[in-house]
């Protein structure tokens, strides 16, 4: 049964220093108050996984949190580069960071599979790509049945995974809605999970098929409204997109970079 | 009377006439996402336009920033799961076009959006493949569209990261299951189809006051023209004022002033 | 885009005597209105798919359509055998039926590998069963990554998937609701598809991650309110368990069944 | 005073006391059901049942006749679609539990729901495999729950639908990711659990008013009892009249009667 806990008692609970962790949210839902709570609280060496990196993980990466990326998309969505995350590919700045990359088609049925209790996920993909060259996780089979020649790569099985979502009720039932990405497959997948939600209510007001995750594959529950901004909460508010283009000229040197990290994440939670 | 239009107006415009009102477009963000709503907005009302991030048959008001805007999902016939639309709707054989931009594209039109240099040793690292690896494969065909220059149309791409015919042209040939490639690329300056032997990129239609000069300096390599080469035809009144109108919208909705 | 037909010209236009035909609803949403239609078509030599035959099978193979069974549970719920069914295989009436047997796990999986357009599925399972001595389509492959035995199955891609559903818009949009089963994979997997409905709308009411089919991938719609009867719809009319109580004694014997089916379905039938 | 009741209502009572409050149980159809929806109207408000239907979390009013009746869908805390539920629920790890009936079961716990005699000439055609073969291995422990008779439990099943401990005891010996198995048996006459060592079924505890010679007798094989044999302890007024009131209601449910 998923706990209820501040945001803070559930970072310092849930992730350690060297774990792997999948904050999830295709664009939508991203989870950007429990990513400046790991940098507040010095996480270091996380193997960090997300198909998307957005944001919060150039922040993350840049704060030194991250020592691994697997992801298939890094960049800053309809404005350009990740500048914190170029940076430390191209430059080992703050720290060196080894990167894992996929396809967003083989991340998916990665975290699918992990959600299926499955070892491994089996996709047609990769065919004519490079990726299988850099990437020694992407192996090829062969259909017993046809002999097609199809990609063959591991489940993500995070040891925790970090997403934000509506609400959930006061037994700690959490609904997503909308743009659903990836979230509930990295819970499922996770060996523990912390969900960020906008409010905890009564009655989720769920329609009959709509995304529940029940209390019993979370661990932690933590109301913070407004948890994923700059990204958005259907219902609750809009994307920010206005600060997904400041970000660039931020994110693109160090010292005005540390200078936002420092005014903006790490003093601002220290206050609350 | 002749309009005045800019390249890239003429870009999108070219883009989105070949989208027709009955296909299923599997839409990339940036470039692809401006044609397809163009096509939408004018010559193609029923256009099923589909994104990455689960929302099937969208019918955007504002272009999108990103491929998960709220507008997308809330002007959606239904949003799914991304593992159900990377497995049953692409995978799933359901997309008949795939539409893509890319940072290199090369004589086969693979696409690169890896990295510029050594893999190991970037000179620039890009954001990376997305979907595109698999909309390539999947989608019964490809567009692109991309801006023409010397930086962008490369002999040979850095990195395939999406695969159009291969390096040498033959990487679609006997395999199962796999759809039938870059069959179209539209650029700022004229249109590219693959020579049906050799698959390279053949310009065949080059848009208004181009030139061929203005064409081989901004590729990569030693670009061929078709036989029976096309002028583009200009953009009409109504394309023009739909895009701009579209891009006005866009930009206020993006700046915070909705 | 899907074509409105009544549904004597879809079941005319889309199934034709030798097909491989699924028809879907797991307990609910059973189209079984569609299956009487079979029947009075008299359509032969089918291969039906499904993982709970349930009485629309019983009927279709007691009136002769089918030459062979695939399927994971073949009864009357709660009640007990479905005796058509069983005089078919175990006496050949009215004609020797061939089945090939799976669990309920495989061919969902089989279903989900036909919608996600792959030629086989992998689980973990059948681990100890005899299943797989008696169905030569099951197999066991060995994991690239971890040596796991895991079993492989071909997935299911039928000629022609018929299910029922709540509505369809005047687009020829679908909305599918409570008890979703399997319908949608059956749809996206085989290649053509028929979709009963209670009743055609202008507009579906679907909430925001809503399970609908869009009109381009159903071949055919008919609207047919009580289609699924005995089974249920729901928000339209309850399970008819009286009936599915009643059914095996009417099924217990070849003329009773006869007498039934004549005065149900085939002379129903042909008044309207 | 002591309570009148029947041996049916004997093991619904007894396999219902089996299910605490904090368990994720996968419930079969019939005597499963009805036992599992008695723990949740007696001592284990909270426990979660889940239906192969896609049901998660449901809190039925009445017993369901099959596995997917409306009242599990509109009590449920959500339902998900067959595949998601044997893959991601299931065959995931989420289920503590998963609890089944059966038309054979042998002394190593062995399952039978195919048929009886041969597969390609059955005396008798049963119905299948349904969610069983997967429940059994992917769940963390299986109970059964079955009316004991020499017909049903028999020295050896005819056809190994769902696997116990395998015809030799051993069948979960050293395979990764499989559950622990049967661990308690719940008949109309006894309990009974598998021997630690050799897996083989054992009686634990004899109903009130049960003999040795009873279960003997209805059993297909040489049955051994435990050294510490003990007594089920009778079913209480509170129970019973849960149970009753629960059938009442189904019965009338089912009758079109509600």
């Amino acid at each position: 049964m998923a706990e209820f806990l501040s945001l803070k008692e559930a970072v310092s609970k849930y992730i350690h220093d060297g774990d792997t962790v999948a904050m999830e949210g295709f664009t939508h839902l991203i989870p950007v108050a429990a990513g400046h709570e790991v940098i507040r609280q010095e996480k270091r060496d996380l193997t960090l996984i997300r198909m998307t990196p957005d944001l919060v993980y150039d922040q993350m990466i840049g704060a030194g949190c991250a020592k691994k990326l697997i992801f298939s998309w890094g960049g800053n969505p309809g404005v350009g580069s990740l500048h914190r995350l170029r940076d430390a590919v191209e430059k080992s700045w703050p720290n060196k960071l080894e990167i894992l990359e996929h396809s967003h088609a083989a991340m998916a049925n990665a975290y699918e599979a992990g959600a299926a209790g499955l070892p491994l996920a089996v996709l047609r993909g990769y065919v004519g790509s490079d990726l299988p060259k850099v990437n020694p996780q992407i192996r090829f089979i062969e259909c017993p049945f046809t002999g097609e020649r199809l990609a063959a790569i591991p489940s993500i099985r995070p040891d925790v995974a970090v997403i934000h979502a509506q609400r959930a009720d006061r037994q700690g039932n959490v609904l997503i809605e909308g743009i659903i990405g990836i979230q509930k497959e990295a819970v499922l997948a996770a060996k523990r999970s912390i969900v960020t939600v906008e409010e905890i209510v009564d009655d989720l007001g769920a329609s009959v098929n709509a995304c529940v995750l029940p209390s019993w594959v979370v661990s932690a529950i933590a109301e913070v409204p407004g948890g994923a901004r700059p990204s958005y909460t259907l219902g609750y508010y809009d994307r920010d997109n206005a600060f997904y283009k400041d970000w660039d000229a931020i994110a693109r040197d160090r010292d005005t970079f540390l200078a936002w990290l420092k005014h903006n994440v790490i003093e601002k939670g220290a206050a609350s | 009377m002749s309009l005045e239009f800019t390249s890239s107006e003429m870009m999108s415009i070219t883009a989105a006439r070949a989208l027709s009102n009955d296909l299923i477009c599997f839409v990339g963000i940036g470039l692809p996402s401006e044609a397809a709503n163009l096509a939408r907005l004018t010559h193609a009302p029923d256009i099923t336009l589909i994104y990455e991030s689960g929302t099937l048959q969208t019918r955007p008001d504002v272009l999108p920033l990103s491929i998960g805007d709220g507008e997308l999902c809330q002007s959606a016939l239904t949003t799914v799961s991304v593992p159900e639309m990377f497995r049953y709707w692409l995978q799933g054989g359901h997309i008949s076009v795939g539409f893509l931009g890319t940072a290199q594209i090369d004589r086969f039109a693979n696409l690169n959006t890896t990295l510029i240099g050594d893999y190991r040793e970037p000179k620039v690292r890009l954001p990376g493949g997305g979907g595109a690896p698999e909309i390539a494969t999947s989608a019964q065909e490809v567009f692109i569209t991309v801006k023409h220059s010397r930086r962008t149309f490369v002999k040979d791409v850095d990195f395939v990261t999406t695969v159009g015919f291969g390096r040498d042209g033959k990487a679609r040939d006997n395999v199962p299951n796999i759809g039938r490639g870059p069959t179209l690329v539209i650029t700022d300056l004229c249109i590219l189809k693959p020579d049906p032997d050799t698959r390279e990129l053949v310009v065949t239609s080059l848009h208004p006051n181009v030139t061929r000069e203005d064409v081989i300096e901004a590729t990569g390599w030693d670009i061929r023209f078709a036989d029976e080469l096309e002028i583009t035809p200009a953009p009409t009144h109504e394309e023009l004022a739909v895009l701009r109108s579209l891009k006005e919208r866009t930009h206020a909705h993006h700046s915070g002033q909705q």
